[in-house]
C-alpha cells in the first residue's frame, strides 16, 4: 500500500521538479519548490505509518512551519524585484 | 673565558643602548673590553705556550650536541693577539677619526664590540658549532657595519651583498660541519685532530665547508663583497676587513688542513682558489684609483695567499702562513689607518687628487708609517712582512712536493711581484705622484693629524720593524701554534736572515721584478687597460653576484604571479583538485568489488530530485532559482534522512534549508538580477573536467572506504552507544542522547560555533545609527577610522 | 552504502565544485551547499546502514540505523549553516561596498602579475647601486 | 590533575559569555578576557609540568568512558602547544588592547577572541577525530569574525576568500571524516589507531594521503596555501600576529598527530611530505621577496616555515620530529613578535610598505632592536632558536640521507634571511622617499601606545627565552619525539582507561 | 477575545506546539514549555494590533463553518483532479474584485485562505482602503462565468465566517447585507448545487 | 497498518500526485498555484489521518492534528502571498500569458509598478 503511495507520490515529486527546473518565472519555481516540499513531507508521513514510528511525525510538524517561513520569504523577494 | 664574551656583549649592547650621551667617547668605553682580553691573553700565554690550553665549556643544547666548548691554544693566542689587540688600536684610532660627536657612533662602538666579541668567539671556538655560531654573529655586525652609513643607497647595497654573500656560505658551510660532525661522531675540534673521519660524505662535508671559507675570506669567485664593503668607515674596514674578519675563512682552513688536506679534493679546491684570488686580487690593486679599494684588493690577494698557506696542510708551510697572518694585521691595518687619516683630513682618497701634504710633523709619521707597512707588505727586509714571505718560499721549495706544489710557487712569485707593485703604488700615490694637474687638489695644506689619530698606526709599524728585526720575539709563540695545528710537528724557528738559499733568491727576483713593475707603470696600465677591455665579456664576480639578484628576483615574481593569482576559481580549482585526485589511486587500488547497487526504491527517487536539481542549480541563471534548487536539494536530503532512519536530522535540515533560503533571500534581493559581465576565471569545459574529476574521485572514495569496512572486527562505537543510552544516558532517542550527552562536548563547541557566526554576522549586516544626507544608514565602520593618528596625506 | 547513494553523494560533489568554480559569491555558496550535502550523504551513509529510528524501545536495537553518524551529520549541519549565513553576511557587506557579489582578484597579487608583464625587478634599489658601482669601478 | 585537561577550552568560553553579558563596559570585558587567558597560561604550565613527569593525562568528556564520550587527552606534544598558545594569546591581547583600535571599536572583539583562543586548545586537547572537527571550527568561525572585523573592503574580499576556502576544506574534513569512520566504525583517535592498521594498504594509504591534505588547507601547504598571503594581511594588526602564529600551526600539530597516531609506518607518507615541504618552503619565500608589503612578506613567510615543520615530520625519526616540535613552538613565538612589530611599525611610520618608508633605525632605535632579534631568529642565525631549529632540522635530515630536502631548506632559509635584510634595510635603513613621510617619521615617538610596545617586548622577550632555554626545549621535544614515534602508550592511556 | 483570554490561551497554544516539538507530551516538556512559552508572550508582548485578530469564538457555527469548508476543500481538489485529467476544457480566468463587508483583518485573513482553499478561486490580493472601511478581494477564478455568483459565494462563505467568529455587531452586519442580496445566500447549509462553477461543462 | 489508513495514505498521495501533475500541466501561473495550493495540503490532511489511523498514539494523532492545522493555515496564506507577489510585478495582460479573460485589479490600480 505504502510502495504504491510512494510510487505516486514520486510523479507528483516528478511534477513540481519540473516546475521548479522550468520556470520560467520565479513564482512558478516556488510553486515548484512549494509543491516539493509538500510531497517530501507527505512522503515522510507516510514512512512513519509505514514504520509505525510517532517520532519522525515531529520532523512534520518542523517543516510544515518553517516551509511556510521559506515561501512568505520568497513571496516578499519577489514583491520587491520581480520574477 | 666566557666572561671576555659576556664583557663584550655587555659593553656592546650597553653603548648601544645608552651611549648617545657618550659621544664619541664611547669609543673609549668600548675599549676596555679588548684590553681586557689582551690583559687576560697575556696572562694566560705563559701556560699556553706550555702546552696548557685553556678551556671553558657551555653545554647550550646538548642532545644536539651544541655546546660552547673554548678552547685558547696557542694558535688561538695568536689569533686572539691579532683580534684584540689591533681592536684596542682601532678603538683608540676611532676617537680620532671621529673627531666630532656624531649621532650613530654609539652605535657603531657598541656593534664594533659586539663583532670583537663574536670574533673572539670564532678564534677561540673549540667546537664547529660554536664556531659556525660565533661565525654568523661576525656576518651580521659586518652587516650592520657596513650598512652604518644607511641613507647612503650603496652602502645598503653593499651589507647586502656582503651578508649575502658570507650567509650563503655559511649555510654551505653549517651543512658541512654537521656532515663532518656526524661522521665524526663530535663536533670538538680537539677531539676531530685525533681522528679526523673520512668518507664520500666527508669529502662533500668539506667542500661544503671549505665555500663557506671562501665566501668569508672573499676568495675568489666570492671575492666581490669585500670591495664593496669599503664604504663602510675606516676603522671598520681596518679592523673587519683586513685585520680579522676576513680572516675567519683562512682560520677555519687552517685548522681543518691538518686532518682533511689529504682528504679528497680539499687541496685542489684550496690551491686553485687560492692561487686564483691572489693573482687576480694583485691585478686588480694595480688598477684602483682609490687607496682604500687597492688596499681592498690587496687584502683579497693576501687572503688568497694564506689560503695557499694553511690549505696545503703542510706544517712547514702553514708556520708562514701564522707568520703572515700576524704580519698583514699589521701593515695593513696600518695602511688603513692612513687611508682613514688622509680620507679624513683631506676629504678624498683618490690618488689622482693628492699632491703631497707638506712638511707638518703628522704628515711626515704618517708617510713613514705608510712606507713602512706598505714595504712590509711588499715584501722588504728587514719587516715583518719579509719573513713571513720568506718563509712560504721556502716552505713550497722546500715541502711543496705536492701535486700543484709548484705551480702555487710559482703562483706566489707572480703575486708577490704583484704585490710589490701596488704597494709602490700606495706609497707613490700617498706620496703624490699620481697628482694630475687637471683634478682638484685637495692634500695640500690638509689638516695634519693628531697623535690620537695617528698613534695606532704608528705603533702597528713598530710592531711590524720590531717583529722584522727581531722575530725572536714571536717565534715562539708561531712554533707553539704550528705545533698546535699539527700535533708533533716541529717547526723550523722564524728568523730574519736563514741563509743564502733559493728563497732569498726568489725574493730578489720579486723585488727585481716589482722595482721593474713599478717603472714601466704606465705602458703596465695601458696593457691591462686594454685587456680588461677585451676581458669585459667575462663575467666578474661582481656581475655573477647581480646575475644570482636578479634572477632570485625574477624567479621570485614569476613564480609569485602564477602560483598566487589572486583569483578564488583557481585556488579553489587547484585545492580540491589536490585533495582528491591525490588519494584517488590508493583508495581505487582497493576497489574490486562493488555493494549493491540500490538499496530501496525510495532511494531512486530522492537521488533523481537530487540530481536534477543540482543540474539545475548549475544551469539556471537566476541567483534565487539556483537557491531555490538547492532548497529541492535540501528537501531531498530530508526525505533521505526519513529513508535512513534520521528523523532528527530531516528535522534539523528542514529547519535548516529553510533558514538558508530566508538569508539567502535577505542578502540576494540587494544584488542586481542583470550583472557586469565578468570573465569567468575558469572556462567552463574545465570547470566541467575539474568537477567530474572530483565526482568520480568522491565515487571511489565511498565505495573502497566503505568496502574497507569488513577489514576491520572491532564493533563500531554507535553500537555501545545505543546499549548505553537508555541505562546510562537516561534517553530513548540514541541521537539525542549522543548529542546531549555523550557528546554533548561538540555539542558545546557547535553552539559556540553559531554564536560567534551569529555576533560576526551582525556586526557585518548592522549598519550604523548616522545616517547620509539622503537618510540612508551609514554604515560606520567602512567609514570609521577611529582615532588613530592622522596620518600625512602622503601615506594614505 | 549502496553505489546509487555513492553516486549521489559523488554527483552532488561534482555539481558543487562546478558551482563553486565561479566568481559569484551566490553561485559559490550553493556550491558549498551541494559538496556539504553531498558530504553529508557519504556521512549518513558510513554507519551500518539503513534502518529504523534508533529510538530505544520502539524497535529491536538490531534493526536501528547507526545513530552516531546522525548526530556527527547533525553537527555538521548546524556548523555549516552557521559559516553559511556568516558568509552571507559577508557578501551583504561586499555588495554594500561593491554593489556586487563578485569575489574579486586580490589587488596585491594583480599588482605582481603586473609587474611580472612589466619585468620589474623586486630588489631594483640593490641592484642598480650595484651596478653603478661597478661601472664607476671600471672607468 | 585530568580534569584540569578541559579547563583550557572552558575557561575562555565562559570569559566568552561573560564578556558578551558585559559588552557595554569595555574594562569588564578586558578583565575577563584577561583573567581567563592568564589562567590558561598558568593550566597549560601546570599541565606540562604534569605531564611530562609522568603520565599522559586523559579525561572523558562528561564521564563518558570510550567509546561513548568524547576523549580529552594532554600529551607532552599538546601540552607544549597549550603553553605556547595561551602564551601568544595572552601577549596579543595585551597588545591588542594597547593598540586602542579594534579591540577598543566592537564589543565583539574580545569575546570573539576568546572563542578563538577555546579553539585553538580544544584542537590540542581532544583525542577525537570529530571533535577536532569541532574545535578548527570554533577556531575558525572566531578567525572570520576577527579578520573582518570592521568590514572594510580589502577585508571583506579576502575574508570571502578566506571563508570560502576554509568552509570547502572543512568539507572535505567532513567527507574524510564519514569515510574513516565508514571504513573503521569509530572516530576516536585512540581507537583508530588501533583499527587503521586493519585495513588493507591501499585504503590506509588513502586516509593518510586524504587527512594531510585536509590539515594541509588549513597548515597552508603547497599547493593549498593560496588563501593565506591574500586574507591575513587584511585582518587587523593584532589579529594578524595570533593567526599568523597559531592558526596554522594548528593545522601542522594535526597533521603531526594524525601521521603519527593514527598510521602506521607503512602507511606514513614521508616521500609525499618531503616533496610538499620542499615546494612549500621554496614557493613561499619566493611569494615573501615578491612583496613590498611588510606584512604581505611576512604572510607569505609563514609558508614557508610550515615547509620547515613539515620536513622535519617526514623523516618519522626522532631527530626529525623533535625538530618539527621545536620549529612549531619557535616559529609561533617568533612569528608572533614579528607580526606585532610590524604592527609597531606600521604605526610609527604610518605605512607598512617597504618602499614607502625608512630610517626608522634612527627615529625609533628600541623597534629596530624589537624587530632585529625575532628576524634574526626567523632567519636561522645563530644564536637564536631558528638557528637551533635549522641545524636540528639539517641536522636530522643528513642523518637519513635525505639531501636534496637539506639543500632546499639551506637555500630557503639563506633567501629567507635575505627577505629580513631586505626589511630591515627598507624599513630601519635609509630614509622615506616622499618628504611628508619621510617628516612624519622624524617627529615625535609618542604615537606607539606603551602597552603595544609592552607585549610586543613580552614577546620578544619570550624569543630571546627561547634562545636560551633551547637546550631543555630540545630535550622536551625530542621526549615528545619519541612519544609520538610510540603511539602505543598514547592508545594505551585512552583505552586502558576504560577497565 | 480580550487579551486578558488571549495570553493565557496563546500561552497554551505555544506549550502545546512546544510538547509537540519535542514529541513529548510528559510534564517535563509540557512545564518547560509553559516556561518558554511565558517568557515569549512577556517579551514579545504581542498587542494583536498587528497580527490577525479574532475578535470571538462560537463553537457551533465555527463547525458548520468548518465543514461546508472541508466539503469545499474536498470539492476543490476533485476539481483541480478533473482540469488535471482534461486540461484546457474551460480557458476562461479572470481576477475578480470583490469585495469584503466585514472591517476586522483577521476576519478578512479567514476568508481570504478559505478562498483559496475553495474551489476554482485563489486569492491574489487584499486591498485595504483605510481601518473602517472593508477590504477588498481580488480573486483569480480558473472558470470564470460572472461576477454575481462569484460574489454570492464569496458572501455565503463570509457570512459563516463571521457566525463563527465574528462579534454581534458584524454578525447583524452581515445579516442586513445577506437580506439585501438578490437571490439564495441565505442557506445556513452547504448548498452543492448552487455552487460556483463545479467541474467542467 | 489497516486498511482504512492504507486508503487514506493512497488518496492523499494520489492528490498529492495530481497536484504535482498541475503544475506541470496548467499553462499559466495562477492555474498552477490553484493545482499547487489546494491538492496536496488536501493530501496532507488525508495522509495525515490515514498515519494517525495506523500509528494509533494519541501523541502522534496530536502532533498530527497540529500539522494538518497548520498547513491548512499557511498553505492558502502561502499561495496568496505568492500570487500577490507576482501580480505586483507582471505587466498586466488581458490574453498574455495567464490566460486572464477579465482583470479587475487592474482596472483598479492606477499604474504598474514595474
Amino acid at each position: 500500500m505504502t510502495a504504491f503511495a510512494i510510487v505516486l507520490l514520486a510523479i507528483a515529486a516528478a511534477g513540481f521538479l519540473f516546475r521548479l527546473l522550468r520556470g520560467p518565472s520565479l513564482s512558478d519555481r516556488v510553486v515548484g519548490i512549494d509543491g516539493l516540499q509538500s510531497v517530501v513531507v507527505i512522503a515522510i508521513i507516510v514512512s512513519a505509518a509505514r514504520s509505525d514510528s510517532g517520532i519522525t511525525v515531529e520532523t512534520v510538524l518542523v517543516a510544515v512551519l518553517v516551509g511556510f517561513v521559506a515561501t512568505t520569504a520568497l513571496s516578499r523577494f519577489i514583491e520587491r524585484r520581480g520574477n | 673565558m666566557f666572561f671576555l664574551l659576556v664583557l663584550h656583549l655587555v659593553v656592546g649592547i650597553g653603548i648601544t643602548a645608552g651611549g648617545r650621551a657618550l659621544g664619541r667617547q664611547a669609543f673609549l668605553v668600548a675599549a676596555i673590553a679588548p684590553l681586557a682580553t689582551v690583559v687576560w691573553a697575556a696572562s694566560k700565554a705563559s701556560s699556553v705556550l706550555d702546552d696548557r690550553p685553556v678551556t671553558d665549556s657551555f653545554a647550550w643544547v646538548e642532545q644536539l650536541g651544541i655546546s660552547i666548548d673554548l678552547r685558547l691554544d696557542a694558535f688561538a693566542l695568536v689569533m686572539v693577539a691579532l683580534v684584540s689587540g689591533i681592536g684596542l688600536l682601532i678603538c683608540v684610532y676611532s676617537l680620532g677619526y671621529f673627531s666630532h660627536d656624531q649621532p650613530g657612533q654609539a652605535r657603531l662602538a657598541g656593534i664594533l664590540t659586539l663583532f670583537a666579541g663574536s670574533m673572539l668567539g670564532v678564534v677561540l671556538s673549540d667546537h664547529l658549532i660554536a664556531l659556525f655560531i660565533f661565525w654568523e654573529l661576525t656576518s651580521i655586525t659586518s652587516f650592520l657595519l657596513i650598512g652604518n652609513g644607511d641613507t647612503n643607497a650603496r652602502a645598503r647595497a653593499a651589507a647586502m651583498q656582503a651578508i649575502f654573500i658570507t650567509g650563503a656560505g655559511g649555510l654551505a658551510m653549517l651543512a658541512g660541519l654537521i656532515i663532518i660532525g656526524q661522521a665524526g661522531g663530535t663536533y670538538r675540534i680537539s677531539e676531530l685532530v685525533l681522528d679526523p673521519p673520512s668518507g664520500g660524505a666527508v669529502n662533500a662535508g668539506l667542500v661544503l665547508v671549505l665555500i663557506g671559507a671562501f665566501t668569508k675570506s672573499a676568495q675568489a669567485p666570492f671575492s666581490s663583497w669585500l670591495p664593496a664593503a669599503m664604504v663602510a668607515p675606516t676603522p671598520v674596514s681596518a679592523y673587519l676587513h683586513s685585520a680579522t674578519m676576513v680572516k675567519a675563512g683562512v682560520y677555519l682552513v687552517a685548522r681543518l688542513a691538518p686532518m682533511f688536506a689529504m682528504t679528497g679534493s680539499w687541496r685542489t679546491l684550496v690551491l686553485v682558489v687560492g692561487a686564483t684570488t691572489m693573482l687576480v686580487g694583485g691585478l686588480r690593486a694595480l688598477r684602483q684609483h682609490d687607496l682604500k679599494l687597492l688596499l681592498a684588493y690587496g687584502t683579497v690577494s693576501q687572503l688568497g695567499f694564506m689560503m695557499l698557506l694553511f690549505g696545503a696542510g703542510e706544517y712547514h708551510i702553514a708556520e708562514a702562513g701564522i707568520v703572515l697572518i700576524l704580519a698583514h694585521g699589521a701593515f695593513k691595518a696600518a695602511l688603513f689607518m692612513v687611508v682613514g687619516i688622509i680620507d679624513h683630513e683631506t676629504g678624498t682618497r683618490d690618488i689622482r687628487e693628492l699632491h703631497g701634504f707638506g712638511s707638518a710633523t703628522g704628515w711626515r709619521v704618517v708617510k713613514v708609517v705608510t712606507v713602512v707597512s706598505a714595504a712590509s707588505m711588499a715584501g722588504l727586509p728587514p719587516l715583518f712582512g719579509f719573513i713571513a714571505k720568506e718563509k712560504a718560499l721556502d716552505g713550497y721549495l722546500e715541502h711543496g712536493d705536492f701535486a700543484g706544489g709548484t705551480a702555487a710557487l710559482v703562483v706566489i712569485v707572480l703575486a708577490s711581484i704583484l704585490t710589490f707593485a701596488y704597494s709602490a703604488r700606495f706609497v707613490l700615490g700617498v706620496l703624490g705622484v699620481f697628482g694630475e694637474p687637471n683634478r682638484e687638489v685637495m692634500s695640500v695644506g690638509a689638516h695634519s693629524p693628531s697623535v690620537l689619530f695617528a698613534g695606532p698606526a704608528v705603533v702597528l709599524s713598530i710592531a711590524t720593524v720590531l717583529f722584522g728585526l727581531a722575530p725572536v720575539l714571536v717565534d715562539g709563540v708561531i712554533e707553539a701554534a704550528t705545533i698546535t695545528l699539527f700535533p708533533g710537528s716541529e717547526p723550523k724557528p722564524v728568523e730574519l736572515f736563514a741563509g743564502f738559499n733559493t728563497a732569498l733568491l726568489l725574493s730578489m727576483v720579486i723585488i727585481g721584478c716589482g722595482v721593474g713593475l713599478t717603472l714601466l707603470r704606465r705602458p703596465v696600465a695601458d696593457v691591462q687597460s686594454r685587456a680588461s677591455a677585451g676581458l669585459r665579456a667575462v663575467p666578474s664576480t661582481e656581475q655573477g653576484y647581480l646575475a644570482v639578484l636578479r634572477s632570485i628576483s625574477v624567479v621570485a615574481t614569476r613564480v609569485t604571479a602564477t602560483v598566487q593569482n589572486g583569483s578564488l576559481p583557481i585556488y579553489l580549482a587547484v585545492i580540491v583538485l589536490t585533495v582528491t585526485l591525490v588519494p584517488l589511486a590508493a583508495f581505487a587500488s582497493e576497489l574490486d568489488e562493488l555493494p549493491q547497487f540500490i538499496e530501496t526504491p525510495t532511494h531512486v527517487a530522492l537521488v533523481a530530485v537530487m540530481i536534477a536539481a543540482g543540474l539545475g542549480a548549475c544551469i539556471v541563471r537566476h541567483r534565487i532559482a539556483a537557491a531555490l534548487m538547492l532548497g529541492a536539494v535540501g528537501y531531498a536530503m530530508a526525505g533521505l534522512y526519513v529513508a535512513q532512519g534520521a528523523p532528527d536530522l530531516a528535522l534539523t535540515q528542514f529547519s535548516i534549508e529553510t533558514l538558508s533560503t530566508v538569508l539567502f533571500v535577505l542578502v540576494l534581493r540587494f544584488l542586481p538580477r542583470s550583472w557586469r559581465h565578468h570573465a569567468p576565471a575558469i572556462a567552463a569545459p574545465m570547470r566541467i573536467a575539474v568537477a567530474g574529476a572530483v565526482g568520480v574521485a568522491v565515487f571511489v572514495f565511498a565505495l573502497s572506504a566503505s568496502n574497507a569496512r569488513s577489514d576491520v572486527d572491532e564493533p563500531s562505537m554507535s553500537e555501545v552507544m545505543i546499549e548505553n543510552s537508555l541505562p546510562k544516558g537516561k534517553g530513548s532517542n540514541v541521537v539525542n542522547v549522543i548529542l546531549v550527552d555523550f557528546r554533548g562536548w561538540d555539542t558545546m563547541g557547535e553552539i559556540t560555533v553559531l554564536l560567534v557566526a551569529a555576533i560576526g554576522a551582525v556586526s557585518l549586516a548592522r549598519p550604523g545609527r548616522r545616517r547620509d544626507e539622503t537618510g540612508a544608514p551609514v554604515f560606520e565602520e567602512i567609514l570609521d577610522v577611529g582615532d588613530e593618528p592622522k596620518l600625512p596625506e602622503a601615506l594614505r | 552504502m549502496s553505489v546509487l547513494l555513492a553516486f549521489a553523494a559523488a554527483f552532488l560533489f561534482a555539481t558543487g565544485t562546478y558551482l563553486l568554480l565561479q566568481r559569484r559569491l551566490s553561485r559559490i555558496l550553493i556550491g558549498v551547499g551541494l559538496i556539504g550535502h553531498g558530504s553529508n550523504i557519504l556521512l549518513l551513509t558510513s554507519g551500518s546502514g539503513r534502518g529504523l529510528a534508533p529510538i530505544i524501545g520502539t524497535a529491536d536495537p538490531a534493526a536501528f540505523a547507526d545513530p552516531l553518524p546522525q548526530a556527527l551529520a547533525l553537527t555538521s549541519i548546524v556548523i555549516t549553516f552557521g559559516v553559511t549565513a556568516f558568509l552571507l553576511a559577508l557578501g551583504y557587506r561586499s555588495w554594500r561596498i561593491t554593489h556586487d557579489d563578485v569575489v574579486e582578484d586580490d589587488v596585491e597579487d594583480r599588482f605582481i602579475a603586473r609587474r611580472r608583464d612589466r619585468d620589474q625587478l623586486v630588489a631594483e634599489e640593490e641592484i642598480a647601486e650595484r651596478e653603478q658601482a661597478r661601472d664607476e669601478d671600471r672607468r | 590533575m585530568s580534569s584540569f585537561v578541559a579547563l583550557p577550552v572552558i575557561v575562555p568560553l565562559l570569559g566568552a559569555a561573560l564578556a558578551v553579558l558585559t559588552s557595554p563596559w569595555r574594562w569588564a570585558q578586558r578583565v575577563i578576557a584577561l583573567v581567563a587567558l592568564s589562567s590558561n597560561v598558568a593550566f597549560s604550565v601546570a599541565l606540562l609540568m604534569s605531564v611530562d613527569d609522568g603520565e599522559m593525562l586523559v579525561m572523558q568528556a562528561g564521564g563518558w568512558k570510550v567509546p561513548l564520550g568524547i576523549t580529552l587527552i594532554v600529551d607532552r606534544l599538546s601540552a607544549v602547544m597549550l603553553v605556547v598558545s595561551s602564551l601568544v594569546m595572552l601577549s596579543v591581547l595585551v597588545y591588542a588592547i594597547g593598540q586602542g583600535a579594534e579591540e577598543s571599536r566592537y564589543a565583539a572583539f574580545n569575546p570573539v577572541y576568546l572563542v578563538l583562543s577555546a579553539g585553538v586548545s580544544a584542537s590540542f586537547v581532544t583525542g577525537d577525530l570529530f571533535n577536532l572537527f569541532v574545535a578548527f571550527e570554533m577556531m575558525l568561525v572566531a578567525s572570520y569574525v576577527l579578520l573582518t572585523l570592521g568590514g572594510r573592503p580589502g577585508q571583506v574580499r579576502s575574508g570571502m576568500s578566506y571563508v570560502v576556502i576554509s568552509l570547502v576544506a572543512s568539507t572535505f574534513f567532513i567527507a574524510a571524516l564519514a569515510l574513516i569512520y565508514s571504513a573503521t566504525g569509530t572516530v576516536n583517535m585512540a581507537e583508530l589507531s588501533e583499527r587503521i592498521p586493519e585495513l588493507s594498504p591501499g585504503v590506509r594509504t588513502g586516509f593518510s594521503l586524504l587527512l594531510i591534505l585536509v590539515f594541509g588547507i588549513k597548515a597552508g601547504l603547497f599547493p593549498l596555501f593560496f588563501w593565506l598571503p591574500d586574507s591575513y594581511p587584511t585582518a587587523p594588526g593584532a589579529i594578524t600576529a595570533v593567526f599568523a602564529g597559531l592558526l596554522t600551526k594548528v593545522g601542522v600539530y594535526a597533521i603531526i598527530r594524525s601521521q603519527t597516531l593514527l598510521f602506521p609506518p607503512d602507511a606514513q607518507q614521508g616521500t609525499f611530505l618531503l616533496v610538499l615541504a620542499g615546494f612549500t618552503m621554496v614557493v613561499g619565500v619566493l611569494g615573501a621577496l615578491a612583496q613590498d608589503d611588510l606584512r604581505r612578506m611576512l604572510s607569505f613567510h609563514i609558508v614557508s616555515h610550515i615547509g620547515y615543520m613539515i620536513f622535519g615530520l617526514a623523516l618519522f625519526t626522532i631527530a626529525g620530529i623533535a625538530a618539527a616540535v621545536f620549529y612549531v613552538v619557535h616559529h609561533i613565538v617568533v612569528k608572533t613578535a614579528l607580526f606585532l612589530v610590524a604592527g609597531l611599525i606600521e604605526r610609527r611610520a604610518g605605512s607598512d610598505r617597504l618602499s614607502r618608508i625608512g630610517g626608522l633605525v634612527r627615529s625609533a632605535p628600541m623597534i629596530a632592536v624589537l624587530y632585529a632579534l625575532p628576524a634574526l631568529s626567523i632567519a636561522g642565525l645563530p644564536p637564536f632558536s631558528g638557528f637551533v631549529g635549522k641545524f636540528a632540522l639539517v641536522g636530522s635530515g643528513i642523518e637519513s640521507d635525505e639531501w636534496a630536502i637539506v639543500a632546499v631548506s639551506l637555500l630557503v632559509s639563506l633567501l629567507t634571511m635575505y627577505v629580513m635584510v631586505r626589511i630591515w634595510s627598507g624599513v630601519f635603513w635609509g630614509e622615506a622617499e616622499d618628504p611628508a613621510i619621510a617628516a612624519w617619521i622624524e617627529s615625535d615617538d609618542s604615537r606607539v601606545p606603551r602597552l603595544m610596545t609592552g607585549a610586543a617586548t613580552a614577546v620578544v622577550a619570550l624569543t630571546v627565552a627561547l634562545m636560551v632555554f633551547a637546550g631543555p626545549l630540545y630535550d622536551y621535544a625530542q621526549r615528545t619525539a619519541a612519544d609520538l614515534l610510540a603511539p602505543d602508550r598514547y592508545v594505551e592511556a585512552v583505552i586502558g582507561d576504560n577497565e | 477575545m480580550t487579551p486578558s483570554v488571549r495570553l493565557p490561551a496563546l500561552v497554551i497554544w505555544l506549550t502545546l506546539v512546544w510538547a509537540l516539538l519535542w514529541g513529548d507530551l510528559g510534564l517535563a516538556s509540557l512545564l518547560s514549555g509553559l516556561g518558554i512559552a511565558v517568557f515569549v508572550v512577556l517579551v514579545a508582548r504581542p498587542t494583536g494590533a498587528h497580527g490577525i485578530q479574532i475578535t470571538s469564538f462560537h463553537p457551533a457555527s465555527a463547525l458548520a463553518f468548518l465543514v461546508y469548508f472541508v466539503v469545499q476543500l474536498v470539492k476543490s481538489n476533485l476539481q483541480v483532479a478533473w482540469e488535471v485529467i482534461t486540461p484546457w476544457s474551460n480557458v476562461n480566468r479572470a481576477i475578480v474584485a470583490v469585495p469584503l463587508h466585514v472591517t476586522t483583518d483577521g476576519l478578512a485573513t479567514v476568508i481570504g485562505n478559505a478562498i483559496t482553499l475553495t474551489p476554482g478561486t485563489l486569492t491574489v490580493e487584499v486591498r485595504s482602503d483605510g481601518p473602517d472601511r472593508p477590504p477588498v478581494l481580488y480573486v483569480h477564478v480558473l472558470h470564470f462565468t460572472d461576477v454575481d455568483s462569484l460574489h454570492r459565494d464569496v458572501l455565503r462563505l463570509e457570512r459563516l465566517a463571521v457566525r463563527a467568529f465574528g462579534t454581534k455587531e458584524q454578525r447583524s452586519e452581515l445579516d442586513r447585507v445577506v437580506a439585501e442580496w438578490p437571490g439564495r445566500v441565505a442557506d445556513d447549509e452547504p448548498d452543492s448545487t448552487s455552487t460556483i462553477e463545479g467541474g467542467a461543462p | 497498518m489497516n486498511v482504512v489508513s492504507g486508503i487514506f495514505i493512497v488518496a492523499g498521495s494520489a492528490l498529492a500526485m495530481i497536484g504535482g501533475i498541475g503544475a506541470v500541466r496548467f499553462r499559466d501561473l495562477y492555474s498552477r498555484m490553484h493545482a499547487a495550493a489546494k491538492a496536496p495540503t488536501l493530501g496532507l490532511v488525508l495522509v495525515s489521518i490515514g498515519a494517525a489511523i495506523a500509528i494509533d498514539t494519541l501523541l502522534a494523532a496530536t502532533t498530527l492534528l497540529l500539522v494538518v492545522i497548520l498547513q491548512l493555515l499557511s498553505a492558502p496564506v502561502g499561495a496568496h502571498a505568492l500570487s500577490r507577489a507576482s501580480r505586483r510585478h507582471t505587466p498586466v495582460a488581458l490574453d498574455g500569458p495567464d490566460h486572464l479573460t477579465r482583470d479587475e485589479q487592474a482596472n483598479d490600480r492606477p499604474a504598474d509598478p514595474a
